[in-house]
């Protein structure tokens, strides 16, 4: 065996507190090395040629590269190792300068270290094993979960690209959060005008499937190879049938608070979400439904002209199979009753965004006046409190929604332009406006006579006076004093928050949530729309809080995501699978419940002893299915069970070598 | 001589994707911690055999740190559910048989949490500093 | 400090707007106006504060402070505005709007020598151009 | 030859406890039941009455005396990298050492561990203990409830020891005898008497002391040599198989067995390590593996098998005498229950039988 | 009680002969008299005649389940002869794979407990070969040297059969139930809490740290590495123990090396951790009388503990290291926090 050592500066990242030289003329001494050789940057085009010269003039068969975390090149060196002829698993890594250089100043100890992760490195790659993937076929059709405008656009996208989704939402019709609103920044479109189309679009696209009033039920397969059931829920009424004339709707004599509107308006027990619902059909609320609950009414059947209600429907599972999931589950809003200073749910005139939102909207429960729920009269002067449970750390989540300071911005200008002579003051801690166009949007929001002051809310309580007012204490940090303003309205801009079912979703798909509930994307800046679970993207705000336009396009890369993968019909198999050494296995399986993927089965293998043939039981690795986690090898008694890239050797190597 | 810091030898297992990772953003985001730390990278947790665990204990190793996703979180669905009984199976019995279960630490570090990483291995390597040197577990014929 | 009933009209406002051609909404509170403002040190009223009581309409405020009087209108806010209000400008129209009412304000010529009295230093930069 | 009368047991622990600091000193105990000799030093606290009956007791102590001169893991030599070369060191002279209370048989089966250690080529590390090593032995009285010493022709009266001890009855008060029969013995006595101990040992020219004669026939090696020549078919084996369990046990307790096996201990970067010796065992299937992954002895059939006609055949046609001294160690020790009488009882039925 | 044992042993030597005669089986395995006072060993009768040496009495404790994983077993009918714990950890073997049910013919015995030879020596005051035992229903009656007395079976019964739950194995595992005639309840104590049971693990974890350290020193130290306690344990089934693998080499051969012993007995007590049966083997047949069974028990306490009561051989697989949730445990979140 001959392995090359090549440690690298990586500029001064490493060069600065590790000693090149120290580790380069160490490494030369170690067990099987034959060449070692510092590099500036060996991910660079020369520091790639230098090892493939080396490799070719010290006829090199193992290559270890003392640099950054195998995590950001290993497939750089791996290629390299590829097209000089040699596995690319015969390239160990040993991570210097994120585990070494930029965690450490003292120099000296840094070098040792260094030395020792190299150490490791040249134990590890001894004893590497040449491992290849398999080709695998991938189903050509795409799961998107949610159907916001994150997920219809990622939908439509796919859908284009001439491949079939199935679109899956919760709610019984798509459109998610942005169906609520009414206009949207920078630019003051109708938001249903811009949505609506879209929708319809989703509904009647040949390649596009909706599941409505349902949900993802279990997942399990792998890239290329999703198996999904989905719940669909029972709407108790036949879609078929009905016509979506609404008389069932009517007739029902069943009032609940609307949630579509905040509950600021009721719904009936059999209802539509809202007007431009797509599909346009009713659903039976069943938790509300009189029928359900006593058996008795049956209202809207006897009414039903097509004979559409169906009481006796059963939630149904549907069983498909996926080549890639696009998960755009958006998000829910904190509600602010948590934060008592802000008196939401005391006073009535103490009221979210999304409720102002829906106000101020044409077709919401008050057709676009802005009044004060507590006497339904038009506010004159109103105060916005920013960064409600956001920015949170004591009491709220500890991001930036991302979203308010815009939407304030323009309920403001809304406000101002409707109804002239309403005072807009915003207590503010910072505002971003981070966005094209969005700079301009505030400032015109400012001009139009919007009020922002610099600083938190202290309090917000009632005034006591004829008007039934609430009084709003905050601090003006620009004047550097209390101030106290008697305030018709109160909005706040509350926190947007992860799903809270979101961490169960992730369970199912293998992907990760971060300390915030939000899905974890595969790189912060590099991979943002994939997820460490190869086939599952991210669209929208379940990946963290987002405006219109950036889920809109984040659900485009993740359409894109799918339709590669879909156009080159075939994945790579993980290479470091588990594998079996059949001599060894006592056909146990132990193993076989252990494995997240259930790719251990059991298999009859015939051995001759004595001349005679015996047959016996092994396990066996379907490696198509393998992940590579190794569960199975770390509970494996007999050590039959092993997993390439990491066998027991290998590790147990790297364990002597410190 | 007494006055001396002992200098512990730490021997981490992380997982891939979470720890490891974390491991990774500390040192992006150059989170300074001490240098007695030598981690050894798994796909998952859940890879770490028993064996391997004494075995660094054997070489010589003051402390092993296994991490791994937090609970819920593993790439591989369940890993770290495995390597949380197994492990809490051996503290269990390192404690019993006498075996200082205080040397073994299981942490959840995520792919973000580059400051619990910092902290964990911070704190460990103080905690070990404190304990100072022990030949419960090592090998005799390994040094230190 | 509780805030008026009534707050200074728009049109309140319109006649800054009209003195300067400066609209004061567009303030947005950088604070480089105080930050540069040499004669910060005499006054009750920081610039940025008057150009925030101006903009919220409390005008009463501004014209109560005497940061009016001890402003030596040398421009340096008005030179680095990154909104380009000219803050001296503004603090100049409130100053004219009062003389104005009361052409024999006792700020005009108060005691404190120390500080160059407002009126003198706006002729000298008058003359001298 | 020489004769010395101590006034009891706890007397010559005094006087061994003096030379503790030249010499290491082994002593009979036991400990939760189980016997062996133990370093003196490491005594918390000297039973004398356990040491004597232990001493005196008509059998021998369960652990046999041989890792005294064949530890069960022995150093052959450590390496290490120093400054990019291999430097070596070998262990350094051993401590000499005495060792009480050892037994007839126990002193049979170091002379045939010499035959095979101390034949040339020697092997130096068992020779070194064996010449630094003064043996004071008990005879016994009667032969044990599970011995077969006078079947194997062991004399339990005369143990070839450096030193003799006698005492009337197993009590640690009575008197203690000692009586030389190597000069190295006699040299010890001779220094005992100079130790500040005068008038306490005594020398004397009788020891009062009687035994039961043997009983037992020895068997002839030759004998059993060739009527186990006729075995190596019989039905025995596979039974002895169908009920062995393959450990160890009976070679690790064994006093004749030396099998050994030699391995390298390298860890930490394989920049240190040591070579050692360490007991093998027959019984284990690794004992026959060969690189190439051929095993000659396959089966569990074939290792028992091989154990006792090492014993009782092997030897014999190498060295002459049988390779058990009848100790009964591991018909004790064995978990189910297989001695050396299991076979040999097979052997001799089958022999009246025909 | 004397009726029991010998009509057990009579109807054990009748079947077998009648198994072997009819040609059903092959071999049978069961237990002889061995060659000491008092002691019973593994046996195969392959002929009718030969199964009147078979035998049965409470000194039958090996357990037979190991050796049927042995090659002279193989190709072969078996019928065997089965203790409730034998049993159990058959029918575990069987789920993994290492028997063939198929070839097996399993007389489950009635067992009464099993008496361990030291503990009845220890007990008597008088070695075993001066002893004659006489059954009686209240205990065992010891006539020696130094004249007769009575032991309650309490009294000389392995702990392990004191605590033990399934001592005749179920029905469903076996072809036939050995139940012979007369008085039946050896052990009269059958429903000994399991916190009684594992009192000796009570004491170890009561001392301090260094104390626990030292015990186990002590006894790990003693261990010679001769692998009768994995050789002789009915679930230790692999095809090739990790503890022979040579590249990479788990265990080192060195015996002088705590390190190395610690290893051995953690990973053993580790891979039967959620399949011990509870026979006693290991402690039994070690030579160096080392405890290993409570490193067993110390697990299967642990288990039952925090992951829920399961009984190795009698419940379904999959086995609790096998399984692992989110719903477990987690001893590890809380601490991380701090």
């Amino acid at each position: 065996m001959r392995i090359g050592v090549f440690v690298c500066w990586c500029g001064s990242n490493i060069k600065n507190t590790v000693d090149v030289d120290a580790v380069t003329a160490r490494a030369k001494t170690m067990p099987q090395v034959v060449y070692a050789q510092d590099v500036q940057y060996l991910c660079s085009e020369v520091g790639q040629s230098e090892i493939g010269q080396a490799i070719d003039t010290h006829r090199l068969d193992r290559v270890v590269v003392a640099a950054c975390s195998p995590r950001m090149h290993e497939t750089t060196f791996q290629k390299l190792m590829a097209a000089k002829g040699l596995n690319p698993y015969y390239v160990e890594i040993a991570n210097i300068r994120e585990h070494c250089s930029w965690v450490h100043t003292d120099k000296e100890k840094a070098t040792v270290k260094a030395i020792d992760l190299v150490k490791k490195a040249v134990a590890k790659t001894a004893f590497a094993i040449p491992l290849t993937s398999d080709q695998l076929p991938v189903t050509k059709r795409a799961l998107v979960i949610g159907g916001g405008i994150a997920g219809i656009q990622a939908a439509l996208d796919i859908a284009d690209a001439g491949y079939p989704v199935d679109l899956v939402e919760k709610e019984s019709s798509i459109g998610g959060k942005m169906a609520q609103f009414d206009k949207t920044f920078p630019t003051l479109d109708c938001s249903a005008c811009i949505l609506t189309p879209k929708m319809v679009e989703a509904a009647t696209h040949e390649n596009i499937r909706l599941y409505t009033y349902a949900e993802v039920a279990a997942v399990s397969g792998y890239v290329g190879n999703f198996n999904v059931t989905i719940k669909q829920k029972a709407t108790s009424v036949n879609p078929e049938k009905c016509n979506g004339c609404g008389d069932c709707v009517t007739k029902c004599p069943k009032k609940v608070p609307n949630e579509f509107d905040c509950g600021s308006s009721k719904r009936k027990a059999v209802y539509t979400l809202f007007p431009q619902a797509v599909p346009n059909k009713p659903v039976i609320d069943r938790d509300n439904c009189i029928y359900f609950a006593t058996g008795k009414c049956g209202l809207c059947a006897k009414v039903c002209q097509t004979g559409a209600i169906e009481y006796q429907q059963q939630d149904e599972m549907i069983e498909n199979q996926y080549g890639a999931i696009v998960v755009a589950t958006g998000y829910e809003l904190k509600v602010p009753d948590h934060l008592g200073e802000y008196a939401y749910g005391q006073h009535p005139d103490v009221i979210t965004s999304l409720e102002l939102e829906r106000m101020l909207n044409a077709s919401g429960p008050t057709s676009g006046k802005v009044i004060r729920p507590s006497n339904g009269k038009m506010p004159r002067r109103i105060v916005f409190i920013q960064c409600v449970g956001s920015r949170d750390r004591h009491d709220g989540n500890p991001y930036c929604s991302k979203v308010c300071c815009l939407y304030t911005a323009k309920h403001t200008l809304l406000l101002n332009e409707k109804f002239p002579g309403t005072e807009s003051y915003v207590f503010y801690m910072d505002v971003r406006t981070a966005g094209k166009n969005y700079e301009e949007f505030y400032e015109r929001a400012r001009q139009q006579g919007a009020m922002y002051l610099r600083g938190q809310v202290s309090k917000v309580e009632p005034l006591g006076d004829a008007d039934n007012r609430v009084l709003v204490r905050g601090f003006d940090g620009s004047l550097q004093r209390q101030v106290e303003i008697a305030a018709d309205l109160v909005v706040l801009a509350t926190s947007m928050e992860a799903q809270p079912n979101a961490k169960t979703l992730g369970g199912m798909l293998g992907i990760s949530t971060d300390l915030n509930g939000f899905y974890t994307e595969a790189h912060a800046k590099l991979r943002p729309v994939e997820t460490q679970a190869q086939g599952v993207y991210l669209a929208g705000v379940c990946h963290g809080p987002k405006d219109i336009p950036e889920a809109v396009s984040q659900a485009s890369g993740a359409a894109v995501k799918a339709i590669i993968l879909f156009n080159k019909g075939q994945v790579k198999s993980v290479p470091t699978t588990a594998m079996v050494e059949k001599d060894r296995c006592s056909g146990c399986m132990q193993c076989q419940p252990v494995c997240p993927y259930e790719a251990i089965s059991q298999e009859m293998v015939v051995e001759r002893v004595h001349g005679k043939e015996r047959q016996r039981a092994v396990a066996t690795v379907n490696r198509a299915l393998c992940q590579g986690c190794g569960a199975c090898a770390g509970l494996c008694r007999s050590g039959a069970m092993d997993l390439g890239g990491f066998t027991s050797r290998q590790l147990m190597a790297e364990v002597d070598s410190l | 001589m007494m006055n001396e810091i002992y200098e512990p030898k730490i021997v981490a297992f992380c997982c891939n994707w979470c720890s490891y990772a974390g491991a990774d953003l500390a040192g992006t985001g150059r989170l300074k911690y001490p240098e007695n730390i030598r981690i050894i990278r798994v796909p998952c947790s859940s890879r770490v055999e028993v064996a391997m665990i004494l075995r660094a204990f054997q070489n010589g190793a003051d402390g092993v740190l296994i991490a791994g996703c937090h609970p819920g979180d593993c790439h591989y669905d369940t890993g770290n559910y495995h390597t949380r009984k197994r492990i809490h199976l051996l503290t269990s019995l390192m404690d019993f048989m006498g075996l200082s279960p205080e040397r073994l630490w299981l942490r959840w570090i995520s792919g973000n949490e580059a400051d619990k990483f910092q902290a964990t291995v911070t704190a460990f390597t103080q905690e070990l500093r404190a304990m100072g040197a022990s030949d419960k577990v090592r090998d005799l014929r390994c040094s230190r | 400090m509780r805030f008026p009933e009534k707050t200074a009209s728009n049109s309140q406002r319109e006649d800054v707007k009209h003195m300067t051609g400066k609209e004061v909404k567009d303030c947005y509170q950088c604070m480089k106006c105080s930050a540069g403002c040499p004669m910060a040190s005499h006054m009750d009223r920081l610039p940025h504060e008057m150009m925030q009581l101006a903009k919220l309409g409390l005008l009463e405020e501004v014209y109560a402070s005497k940061s009016l009087w001890i402003c030596a209108s040398c421009m340096a806010c008005s030179s680095r505005c990154p909104r380009d209000l000219e803050p001296a400008s503004v603090m100049e129209s409130f100053r004219v709007t009062l003389l104005r009412e009361t052409p024999n304000r006792e700020e005009t010529c108060d005691g404190d020598l120390t500080v160059p009295r407002q009126a003198m230093i706006a002729s000298m930069r008058k003359h001298r151009r | 030859m020489m004769m010395v009368k101590l006034p009891g047991y706890e007397m010559l622990i005094h006087y061994l406890q003096q030379g503790l600091g030249e010499k290491q000193v082994f002593v009979p105990v036991s400990e939760e039941g189980k016997e062996g000799h133990v370093p003196l030093g490491s005594l918390n606290k000297v039973d004398l009455a356990q040491m004597t009956a232990l001493t005196f007791q008509e059998k021998p102590l369960r652990n046999s005396i041989k890792s005294l001169f064949f530890p069960d893991t022995e150093t052959y030599l450590t390496y290490r990298k120093e400054e990019g070369r291999m430097v070596m060191e070998t262990p350094g002279e051993m401590m000499s050492q005495i060792l009480v209370g050892a037994k007839a048989c126990d002193l049979e089966s170091l002379n045939l561990i010499d035959r095979v250690f101390l034949a040339d080529p020697v092997d130096t590390l068992y020779a070194e203990k064996r010449a630094k090593t003064l043996i004071l032995a008990a005879p016994c009285r009667q032969q044990g409830t599970y011995c077969r010493c006078e079947s194997f022709g062991v004399d339990r009266i005369n143990p070839a020891a450096d030193v003799t001890m006698y005492q009337e009855t197993a009590d640690a008060a009575e008197p203690l005898y000692l009586k030389s029969l190597t000069p190295a013995g006699e040299t010890f006595l001779e220094e005992m008497m100079k130790c500040g101990t005068e008038g306490e040992a005594v020398a004397v020219t009788e020891i009062p002391w009687q035994a039961v004669p043997p009983g037992e026939k020895p068997l002839s090696p030759q004998e059993v040599k060739d009527q186990m020549d006729t075995l190596f078919e019989h039905p025995l084996w596979e039974e002895l198989a169908m009920r062995c369990l393959g450990c160890a046990t009976c070679t690790y307790y064994c006093p004749t067995c030396h099998c050994y096996d030699i391995r390298d201990f390298s860890r930490q970067g394989q920049e240190a390590g040591e070579r050692y010796r360490t007991w093998d065992s027959c019984m284990f299937t690794s004992f026959t593996n060969m690189a190439g992954g051929h095993n000659p002895r396959p089966h569990r059939k074939d290792r028992i098998q091989n154990r006792f006609f090492h014993k009782l055949n092997y030897f014999v046609k190498k060295q002459g005498p049988l390779a058990c001294v009848g100790c009964g160690r591991c018909g004790d020790a064995c978990p189910v229950g297989i001695s050396m009488d299991t076979v040999l009882n097979r052997i001799g039925g089958d022999r009246h039988d025909a | 009680m004397q009726s029991i044992m010998a009509s057990i042993t009579q109807s054990i030597q009748q079947t077998a002969a009648a198994l072997l005669a009819a040609g059903e089986v092959d071999l049978v395995l069961g237990y002889t008299r061995g060659e000491r006072p008092h002691q019973s060993v593994p046996f195969v009768a392959t002929t009718p005649a030969a199964a009147a040496q078979l035998h049965w009495d409470p000194f039958c404790e090996k357990a037979l389940a190991p050796y049927l994983m042995e090659e002279s077993y193989q190709n072969k009918r078996v019928a065997v002869v089965m203790k409730g714990c034998d049993a159990r950890a058959l029918r575990l073997m069987i789920s993994e794979s290492r028997v063939d049910r198929e070839k097996l013919v399993v007389l489950g015995v009635q067992c009464q407990g099993m008496i361990p030879r030291e503990k009845l020596e220890a007990a008597a005051g008088e070695p075993l070969h001066q002893l004659t035992l006489t059954w009686q229903s209240e205990g065992v009656e010891l006539t020696g040297r130094k004249g007769s007395q009575t032991l309650s079976y309490e009294a000389v019964l392995s702990p392990f059969c004191l605590t033990c739950q399934h001592a005749t194995p179920a029905v469903t595992e076996v072809d036939q139930i050995i139940a012979g005639s007369g008085e039946k309840a050896l052990v009269k104590g059958k429903n000994i809490p399991p916190k009684e049971a594992f009192s000796d693990i009570e004491t170890i974890e009561k001392m301090g740290a260094e104390e626990r350290h030292a015990f186990w020193m002590q006894q790990l130290n003693r261990c010679i590495r001769c692998y009768s306690c994995r050789n002789a344990c009915p679930v230790c089934t692999c095809r090739s123990c990790i503890f022979d693998r040579e590249n990479p080499d788990y265990l080192d051969a060195a015996k002088n090396q705590p390190a190395q012993h610690q290893f051995y007995h953690v990973i053993r007590a580790f891979h039967v951790a959620d399949r011990c049966v509870g026979c006693g083997e290991c402690a039994r047949v070690c030579p160096e009388g080392i405890p290993l069974h409570l490193l067993n028990q110390k697990l299967i306490q642990d288990l039952t503990q925090h992951y829920g009561a399961f009984t190795p051989g009698v419940d379904e697989v999959p086995n609790p290291l096998s399984c692992a949730g989110a719903h477990e445990v987690d001893p590890f979140g809380k601490e991380a926090k701090k």
